[in-house]
């Protein structure tokens, strides 16, 4: 298991390193120019600027300062916020992002499990019919116009909460509701199908002749072997919360990170785009890995077994 | 005798994207108390369903009972409802099945597996229940009982599960045993262990088995009386000795003839022609008729009733009745009813007596 | 008892002969599999439903911007945000098909309510109807309904807009389906782009195994670690917003599900008897792609390619939130949204249409793809 | 397993929450919303009582109350050597006191110095501003000429990398071009502090306008020892801002909110009504809306259609402002230029479009479809006070049939029956229903022509056009003083914002004699400016399109909010109050 | 007996190692040695997971040995190969599989399945001929020829057997290896299968490797068995010479628990049980010949031994 880890890790840097390259060299090729701004920059000023920066050395050099900062944990300096800091700026907004994504994952993963077991149960009935609809409406409205419906009747018609802003538990309802229709979705759907393929497996009958009654066979000894194999989507799932929602965010004026990605982008920050792209990629391989190590822990087979292979 | 369970007129259905199957089409048998009924034939002759029905297993939809009652102790069990049938189940009536790998639960300890039932059941508390378990696991000869009780099933090998398997449905000393195919995923040395230990652990329950198979070297080994089943129902019943030494049926026939002998390697086996028919369109008349070399013209016309042979022993076929032709029985099969031990089979000893 | 022994005589008891063929009939009619598959799906009512709504919307998609006389840029500043109407449903109020606003205003008296209603709708008097819902008294303010026919007061009695227009006086019915059409091309051909590479890569991989496999497994690994979201950002950064652009973006990392899938199922596929029968039969490589994997993944590549097709259309709508959509005046579902979600509060009637058409796509799409699943799996088999 | 344990508790709690809020929330809509705004009022009254204990007891009639504010971003920066976005200026402003500063409506009026003692040599080229002795630094020290020769000479610095510092003091201030071109000292820039408290300005020209710089950031004072102090990092976070204006910034999240408390060390603390400025970064105008309609802010910018819906709403306010936008027209174009340079090309174009419809259309308040140059409300005939716009009236009106005669006069002289321009504009909502505007009416009201849409971000935008790679964009211009020559300089030859090749030596004299012959000279100098106006319209150097007018949404009891300031920071909120 | 003593098929020392894992090898088949002659069946069994199936598809090399040589009529498959060779050696070599529905692809139709050596090796000239070699070949596995349209899922697991057999034989092969080709059947179709194999034994002259766990069967259809043990053989023998006198403890265990369709012979039945502790490990065993064509896996001292049983 440790050899394993290690070598996922060995892994995490491989790709680390590659996309750290590889936005170097894009964002070389990006149009437009950090420096442009309302009034005209002088010549002199201009070559001052970039000094400061360090994009008047050669390409190479600035790709390998580049890459042994990265190293280091500097992630440069932001453009579009004059000189501060990318990590100092990455940190601050990391923590509502974070927040929201648990949030919307713990309440998506639950809603979505509870709509996909009852679909299971009641297999080819209203229930599970009702249950799949709901679950395909979650993936099929766009988030945004989902959130904005959220902001505009529950927020502003009805006055029950909050419309915007990151300031308390109450702020945090409709924005975790918006953001949770689709791991709802998704769950659903897993859920389902797993579940039905469980309880069509050899040990529910077993159970089931044991005497237990379904409810027990249900929870006990379905749900559990169900869920093991839903692990494996939450990793992925928890990166597309935590880095999909900058429409979230921007709606409901969350000071995230995703919503500052996007302005990063209009603004030609290139350190601030390099920094966040590669804080994603961080994050996502390394939620993967823990959820990886997690399915190891929890499921006894691969536990005992030691290791995935 | 005294009979624990009997099964009366039973029909179960499925239905398909093609249309509706019967897959049992009215059968009836019964069982006697301590003794062990083996239900023989081939795969989507309806046996495993109708061991399924009597545990009220059938998933509904898209199966269910359509006609037919399940008498256990005087009480028809096709009318209890679910709550009152999980009462019967593992208590009263429980049941193996065929694929140790598949029927325990890969994320339970053994020990909780083998506890659910007596906690239920027996309304026993934890430590009983655990006490009791690990004497259960002794019972079917797992060896250090105590450590492995908190071990997982993927930590056993398959014939060790299927152990673990019988462990739990004797738990609560059921009065009935259904065995569907408990030993067919098994091999010949493991499953031969399966049987030694099935049969000392009825000596000792007095429990009833149903024992579901489609090997017959199994069905004499273990059954006292044996249930022949061809597409949905039950063609020949009668004790071993009736079934093998004085068989009936031409499909019994066919399945001893299919079986070969250790001495003779020249002449053909007598084998079944063709296919089960398909219970989709079940045939008109005698399901079997279109494989039967025997087959008279009534056969393609009306299905044949159950004929008695003895007092123990019926078969449903046209041959039995006053007016068929008499049958040389076929060569092989003749040979085979003579028993096999005393045409050379090996003995334990390894020393066989050539013909 | 005579009938019984008449009914038992002895011709019937005659011995027939039983024809080894007869053993073997197939009592089943002959299904091919395609036959087999469609008559799962006709099962399944949902599947079928959604079946009918992606061919209507792909009917309405290619012919729908042909319907009337509009075009999808045409601008009319006399006819901005004028709300739907259609021939033969105006007469109806509560469907919102008539062409008509209608506000409740609450105001001191009913008459400055009147003078107001006059600058709200920025209309003639003769084009108001009011109904009067509370008179103001002493402690309640007055409440009157009043509902302003536009096309009426715009001079346009004999227009209909179906969907209403935009903020630009362009036709919405016509800018939608051009829409649709946009959004479906653009997540067809990604989808195609998508199983094209992946099935490739996913085969190839799967196929030979080995260190090919190793090392193209590594890049996958490699590829999957870097956010897909960013990617497509980037991409779009780097290529100039545009149909072209958004749909390379998408195949970026898109196929990789695709060749994971491919992948998997080749890896079981390869090892199944019939494959290795064939090999021992001396089938060359090629031979055993063609005839015995690819026909056996293509089930899967159509059901993983419909899970793809909406995906791609909502990744196309989201750009278009985050402003790296399509350069107007061409419009996708997406930018349709985007620009109608601004303004849903004062024109809802701009959001619901895109926004039905899309969800119908997505819900279709789903279904249908679940439907085929349960028709082509051969797992679902018996 | 444990884990969904823990998430069930999560959902439990979601959803009791959402319960428990929905019952508080219960009866009638406007309870709700009542109760929503209460809780929002205690909370800061807790904040301004806190305020209050900072500063010791304060008998003026100040209400305390805070101000919330939303903006659409962030600010780059609060150095007021460098600031140049419009809420950059408008914060810096709050927080720092110039020479002078802005009343509502724009009126110059007493800063750290008073304007009534302010001495201008006849010449026009020496100011003597004289410092009030009450102001400080918010550390107690005082503000001194001393702190302004070095902000001034900062903002000059190249090193300091200021936009506005060299664009507003070259040419004007002595020796501003030559330092700001790296070949002086900035320590010989023409300012010095003859004392601690008076300020001499020595100009190369008289600027008439010089008392508008007085009050715009640039020319704010800094506290050296300060500055130097915090170097790189001055500026950049709350805490590394010395205030010496009405407000103090105690806190900063990047990106999402700041917050301006009341500065008790200010000399003028007791009319300052505001105890705080609560601003957050909020980037959907209609979230910004939906805020404002559950009391969450004070006043949201309205925009599109939220200008229909709310036009008639009690709160709805209209702001004039002094900003004009306008179509460029590059004759440097690589591509175009040739075509560009050819009157009736331009003029087709100019006159092509119905600017009346666009207001309409696109703006949707009462914003003016402009006919001229100079925006109305920005300057007035220095002795007749009448307006400027009201002097020079109307030019290049859309009139459909004179376009399309220059149109065909335009393809004859050069020669073309089809020409695809491509057009730049930025990728905002309503630069995106520009560009859409104007390619329809281009392209149906000038056969032949098609126009290439070209959407790019704000930077990339301001990139394009100073490399001069576009050939027709959308832009507009915001007055840097209370002068028409703030939009006139725009296009002499050869002028740094110059960029889209215009050349007309009749309008280069006529600006060159107002900046120095008839500088000291106020009549002549404003004939010479309105004719400017006139020769830069009848060669169609550009395409006047309109002068924006702001829709915001204010709530009533804000007061003293309800102008903008026709240049630099657009609100003052020195003087805003809330009256409840 | 039919064989001769022309050895069709030599292996030797034959080896196929899987990597599972880094440092984790299955030694599926370690060392086989054994010869297949002409014209016999030669009968394979042990236990599942034993090594047999993975013999059987190194032979055909499905599976490139780790180690060893395999060499059909001389000529060694495992040596280095054109693809012309290969293809002459393919349909010299043929194999029937196990599971009757995974060996045939759903996507196909039997005439196209059964065809496909016939296609490869282009035996046949048109359409018609084809079609005719197709229906022969179904008539003679007892199938119907209106079969030939039908795809696999329409057919019941012996008929798909019987599918597979006749796709094997459209090559017209001169060894066959059955690996399983019964175990997933009903015993009734078993018969059918087994009488099927025997009968083109005898018309065509074939010879067979016959893979199974059934002893039974294969005690009935071989002439000559091999017993393997965790990727060895054991035991080989005549196949009444096996049964007659098994040595190995390890064969006596599997003949001692084959049940057989006799309630008397069942009632009495001993059953041995295999301990492979009880074995001498103070020297490597070998496989030895102890009478002529009786071969078994022994060190010396356990050869004595044994020996002495045969008395």
């Amino acid at each position: 298991m440790a050899k394993y880890i290690l070598q996922r890790i060995i892994y995490m840097f491989i790709t680390l390193f590659i996309i750290a390259t590889v936005s170097f060299f894009l964002m070389k090729l990006l149009p437009g120019s950090p420096f442009a701004m309302e009034g005209k920059l002088s010549e002199e000023q201009l070559e001052l600027m970039k000094a400061r920066y360090g994009l008047d050395q050669p390409i190479p050099v600035q790709y390998f300062n580049y890459i042994t900062n990265v190293a280091q944990g500097d992630l440069g300096v932001s453009f579009q916020f004059d000189n501060r800091e990318v990590s100092t700026l990455i940190m601050k907004k990391l923590g509502p992002s974070l927040q929201l994504g648990a949030l919307a994952l713990g309440f998506g993963m639950v809603v979505g499990m509870l709509l996909g077991i009852a679909a299971a149960i009641k297999h080819n009935t209203f229930i599970d019919y009702g249950s799949t609809f709901l679950a395909v409406i979650g993936k099929s409205i766009p988030s945004f116009v989902f959130a904005g419906m959220l902001q505009y009747y529950i927020a502003v018609k009805l006055g029950w909460l909050p419309a915007a802003f990151w300031e308390g538990p109450r702020y945090m309802i409709l924005p975790t509701i918006a953001l949770a229709m689709f791991p709802i979705a998704t769950a659903a759907r897993f859920m389902r199908t797993e579940m039905l393929e469980v309880l069509g497996s050899d040990f529910i009958t077993t159970a089931r002749a044991k005497g237990l009654n379904s409810v027990l066979v249900t929870f006990k000894h379905g749900l559990r072997n169900a869920v093991i194999p839903l692990i494996t989507v939450v990793g992925p799932l928890a990166v597309a919360l935590m880095t999909g929602n900058l429409v979230i965010e921007n709606i409901f004026a969350i000071p995230g990170l995703g919503e500052q990605f996007v302005k990063s982008i209009t603004t030609n920050d290139y350190p601030m785009i390099m920094g966040t792209t590669l804080f994603f990629s961080f994050l996502f391989i390394f939620i993967v890995l823990v959820v990886d190590i997690l399915y190891g822990i929890i499921d006894p087979r691969i536990r005992l077994a030691g290791g995935k292979d | 005798m005294e009979k624990i369970l009997d099964v009366k007129d039973l029909k179960v259905s499925f239905d398909t994207h093609g249309g509706e199957v019967e897959a049992v089409r009215g059968v009836n048998f019964h069982l006697n108390k301590g003794e062990t009924l083996a239900i023989v034939g081939e795969s989507g002759s309806g046996k495993s369903v109708t061991t399924k029905a009597l545990m009220g297993l059938i998933p509904s939809p898209p199966g269910k009972i359509k006609n037919g009652e399940i008498l256990f102790e005087g009480k028809d069990l096709t009318k209890l409802s679910d709550r009152a049938m999980s009462k019967v189940r593992g208590k009263d009536i429980s049941m193996i099945f065929q694929d140790p790998m598949t029927s325990l639960n890969p994320t339970m300890k053994i020990g909780n597996q083998i506890m659910e039932g007596l906690i239920k059941h027996q309304k026993m508390n934890r430590s009983k229940a655990k006490s009791r378990a690990i004497e259960l696991l002794e019972m079917v000869g797992i060896p250090d009982a105590k450590g492995r009780i908190n071990q997982y099933p993927h930590q056993f090998s398959g014939g060790m599960r299927q152990r673990v398997v019988i462990a739990i449905a004797l738990a609560c000393n059921p009065k009935i045993l259904l065995a569907d195919e408990p030993t067919t995923a098994l091999d010949v040395t493991i499953q031969a262990q399966i049987l030694e230990l099935m049969k000392d652990l009825q000596k000792k329950t007095e429990t009833s088995i149903v024992f579901i198979t489609h090997d017959l070297g199994v069905v004499a080994n273990v059954a006292d009386r044996v249930a022949v089943m061809y597409a949905g129902k039950i063609v020949e019943v009668g004790t071993v000795d009736d079934i093998f030494y004085n068989p009936q049926h031409p499909y019994t026939w066919g399945l001893l003839g299919s079986m070969p002998t250790l001495d003779d390697e020249e002449s053909e086996l007598a084998a079944i022609q063709g296919t089960p028919p398909d219970l989709l369109n079940p045939p008109k008349g005698d399901a079997f008729a279109a494989r039967n070399q025997y087959a008279l013209k009534i056969d393609t016309e009306e299905e044949p009733p159950m004929f008695k042979v003895s007092d123990s022993h019926y078969a449903a076929t046209w041959l039995l009745h006053e007016n068929a032709p008499k049958i040389e029985l076929p060569e092989a099969v003749k040979k085979r009813t003579q028993g096999f031990a005393s045409m050379g089979a090996s003995n334990d000893d390894g020393k066989g007596d050539t013909k | 008892m005579a009938n019984e022994e008449h009914k038992y005589n002895k011709d019937r008891f005659e011995p027939i002969e039983i024809s080894e063929e007869k053993g073997e009939e197939l009592s089943r009619p002959q299904l091919s599999y395609l036959q087999d598959s469609w008559i799962r799906l006709k099962k399944n009512k949902g599947a079928i439903i959604g079946l009918l709504i992606l061919l209507f919307i792909g009917f309405m998609a290619i012919f729908g911007p042909y319907m009337n006389n509009y075009t999808f840029k045409e601008q009319d500043s006399n006819i901005t945000n004028v709300p739907p109407r259609v021939q033969g449903l105006e007469n109806i109020s509560w469907l919102g098909l008539d062409g008509k606003e209608t506000e409740v205003l609450e105001g001191e008296s009913v008459e400055a309510l009147k003078e107001k209603a006059l600058y709200v709708f920025e209309t003639e008097p003769e084009f108001i109807e009011s109904k009067v819902i509370q008179e103001a008294t002493e402690d309640e303010m007055a409440k009157v309904e009043f509902t302003n026919d536009i096309y009426a007061a715009r001079g346009i009695q004999d227009e209909y807009y179906w969907f209403g227009t935009d903020q630009l006086g362009r036709d919405l019915w016509t800018r939608t389906w051009s829409g649709t059409r946009i959004s479906l091309y653009i997540a067809i051909l990604a989808a195609t782009i998508d199983m094209v590479i992946g099935v490739i890569y996913g085969g190839v991989s799967a196929y030979y195994g080995g260190r090919v496999d190793n090392y193209m497994q590594r890049i996958v690994e490699i590829l999957v670690g870097i956010p897909n979201l960013v990617v497509v950002i980037l991409m779009i950064l780097v290529l100039e917003p545009g149909i072209l652009s958004i749909t390379i973006a998408l195949t970026i990392t898109g196929w990789i599900g695709m060749a994971r899938v491919i992948r998997g199922n080749v890896l079981k596929l390869k090892n199944q008897e019939f494959v290795l029968a064939s090999r021992t039969l001396g089938s060359s490589d090629s031979r055993i792609l063609m005839k015995h994997l690819v026909p056996n993944v293509t089930g899967l590549i159509i059901i993983n390619t419909m899970f793809t097709i909406p995906g791609a259309i909502f990744f196309e709508a989201f750009l278009s939130f985050i402003g790296l959509g399509l350069q107007p005046p061409l419009a996708s579902l997406g930018t349709l949204i985007d620009d109608a979600f601004k303004s849903f509060q004062i024109y809802p009637y701009m959001l619901v249409f895109p926004s039905v058409i899309i969800s119908l796509i997505m819900v279709a799409f789903n279904v249908l793809a679940d439907g085929l699943r349960d028709a082509l799996d051969p797992k679902m088999r018996e | 397993m444990r884990n969904t344990k823990w998430s069930l508790l999560l959902v439990l709690g979601l959803v009791l929450t959402m319960f428990l809020a929905a019952c508080s929330g219960g009866g009638s809509e406007d309870e709700g919303s009542g109760n929503e705004g209460d809780g929002e009022n205690t909370e800061e009254t807790d904040e301004g009582s806190e305020g209050e204990g900072d500063s010791g007891d304060d008998a003026s009639g100040a209400s305390n109350e805070t101000l919330r504010l939303t903006e659409g971003s962030e600010i780059p920066s609060m150095d007021a050597s460098k600031v140049q976005t419009s809420t950059g200026i408008q914060f810096v402003t709050a927080v720092q006191e110039g020479l002078y500063r802005l009343a509502p409506g724009g009126e110059i009026v007493d800063g750290v110095a008073k304007k009534s003692e302010t001495e201008v040599s006849e010449d026009g080229l020496t100011w003597t501003f004289h410092l009030r002795d009450n102001a400080t630094w918010a550390n107690g020290d005082k503000v001194t000429a001393g702190d302004f020769v070095y902000a001034w000479q900062r903002a000059i610095n190249p090193d300091t990398g200021s936009v506005y510092g060299p664009y507003l003091m070259k040419g004007n201030l002595k020796n501003a071009t030559a330092i700001a071109n790296g070949e002086m000292e900035p320590s010989e820039l023409g300012v010095e502090a003859k004392d601690e408290q008076t300020l001499v300005v020595n100009l190369e020209t008289p600027v008439p306008y010089f008392d508008s710089f007085a009050a715009f950031p640039t020319f704010y004072p800094l506290h050296k020892e300060f500055v130097e102090e915090q170097g790189e990092n001055y500026a950049l976070e709350a805490d590394t801002i010395l205030s010496n204006g009405p407000f103090k910034m105690e806190s900063w999240d990047h990106g999402s909110s700041w917050k301006l408390v009341k500065n008790e060390d200010y000399w003028d603390a007791s009319n300052v009504d505001l105890g705080a400025i609560d601003v957050r970064v909020v980037k959907e105008r209609a979230t910004s809306v939906n805020l404002y309609q559950t009391g969450k802010v004070d006043k949201a910018g309205l925009g599109g259609d939220f200008i229909d819906k709310y036009k008639t709403d009690s709160d709805y306010k209209e702001l004039q402002e002094t900003v004009l936008f306008y179509l460029k027209f590059n004759q440097d174009s690589a591509t175009q230029g040739e075509k560009m340079q050819n009157e009736s090309f331009r003029r087709a174009i100019a006159q092509g479009f119905n600017k009346e419809d666009y207001v309409n259309v696109v703006v949707g308040n009462s914003s003016i479809p402009a006919n001229y140059f100079i925006p109305t409300g920005l300057d007035k005939h220095p002795e007749t006070d009448e307006g400027f716009r009201d002097i020079n009236g109307e030019m290049l009106k859309f009139d459909l049939e004179k376009a399309q005669e220059h149109w065909s006069k335009a393809k004859e002289e050069l020669g073309f029956e089809e020409v695809e321009l491509s057009f730049l504009s930025g990728d905002t909502e309503s630069a995106k229903l520009t560009s859409e505007f104007f390619k329809n009416q281009l392209e149906k009201n000038l056969p032949g022509l098609t126009i290439k849409l070209k959407q790019v971000p704000f930077k990339e935008r301001v990139r394009i056009e100073n490399a001069s790679e576009y050939e027709l964009t959308f832009s507009g211009w915001g007055p840097d003083y209370a002068d028409a020559m703030t939009f006139l300089d725009l296009w002499v030859t050869g002028g740094p914002n110059n960029d889209m090749g215009y050349s007309n030596e009749e309008y280069d004299k006529l600006i060159n004699q107002a900046r120095t012959d008839l500088a000291t000279k106020p009549v002549e100098r404003f004939e010479a400016m309105l004719e400017a106006e006139k020769v830069l319209l009848d060669d169609a150097a550009i395409a006047p399109v309109y002068q924006r007018v702001r829709s915001v949404l204010q709530k009533p009891y804000v007061k003293n909010m309800d102008q903008l300031n026709p240049f630099g920071n657009d609100y003052s909120y020195k003087f805003v109050e809330i009256e409840k | 007996m039919s064989q001769s003593q022309e050895k069709l098929l030599e292996i030797k020392g034959l080896k196929q190692h899987f990597q599972s894992g880094r440092n984790n090898v299955v030694k599926a088949v370690d060392g086989l040695t054994f010869d297949i002659y002409k014209g016999e069946t030669f009968g394979l069994v042990g236990e599942s997971g034993c090594g047999k199936s993975t013999t059987g598809r190194t032979i055909i090399r499905l599976y490139d040995a780790t180690d060893g040589e395999v060499l059909f009529d001389g000529e060694n498959v495992h040596g280095k190969k054109n693809k012309s060779e290969m293809k002459k050696f393919n349909r010299k070599m043929q194999m029937i599989f196990q599971d009757p529905y995974a060996s045939l692809n759903p996507r196909m139709k039997v005439m196209d399945t059964i065809a496909e050596g016939l296609d490869i090796h282009g035996l046949v000239k048109d359409q018609k001929e084809r079609q005719k070699k197709v229906e022969d070949l179904l008539e003679t596995v007892g199938l119907n020829k209106e079969h030939a349209n039908r795809y696999p899922h329409e057919f019941s697991g012996g008929q798909r057997q019987r599918i597979g057999i006749a796709r094997a034989l459209a090559v017209d092969p001169d060894f066959i290896i059955a690996d399983e080709p019964i175990s997933a059947l009903d015993v009734s179709i078993q018969a059918q299968v087994v009488n099927l194999m025997r009968k083109l034994q005898r018309e065509q002259g074939l010879t067979y490797l016959f893979i199974a766990h059934d002893l039974s069967m294969v005690k009935y259809i071989s002439d000559r068995i091999g017993v393997m043990y965790f990727g060895k053989l054991v035991e080989l023998a005549d196949s009444d010479e096996l049964y007659k006198n098994p040595l190995h403890p390890y064969t006596q265990s599997l003949l001692s628990a084959i049940p057989l369709p006799d309630p008397d012979y069942e009632r009495n039945r001993q059953r041995k049980n295999y301990d492979p502790t009880q074995h001498d490990t103070s020297e490597e065993p070998e496989f030895r010949e102890i009478k002529p064509g009786h071969w078994i896996l022994c060190t010396t001292k356990e050869l004595e031994q044994y020996k002495k049983q045969l008395k």
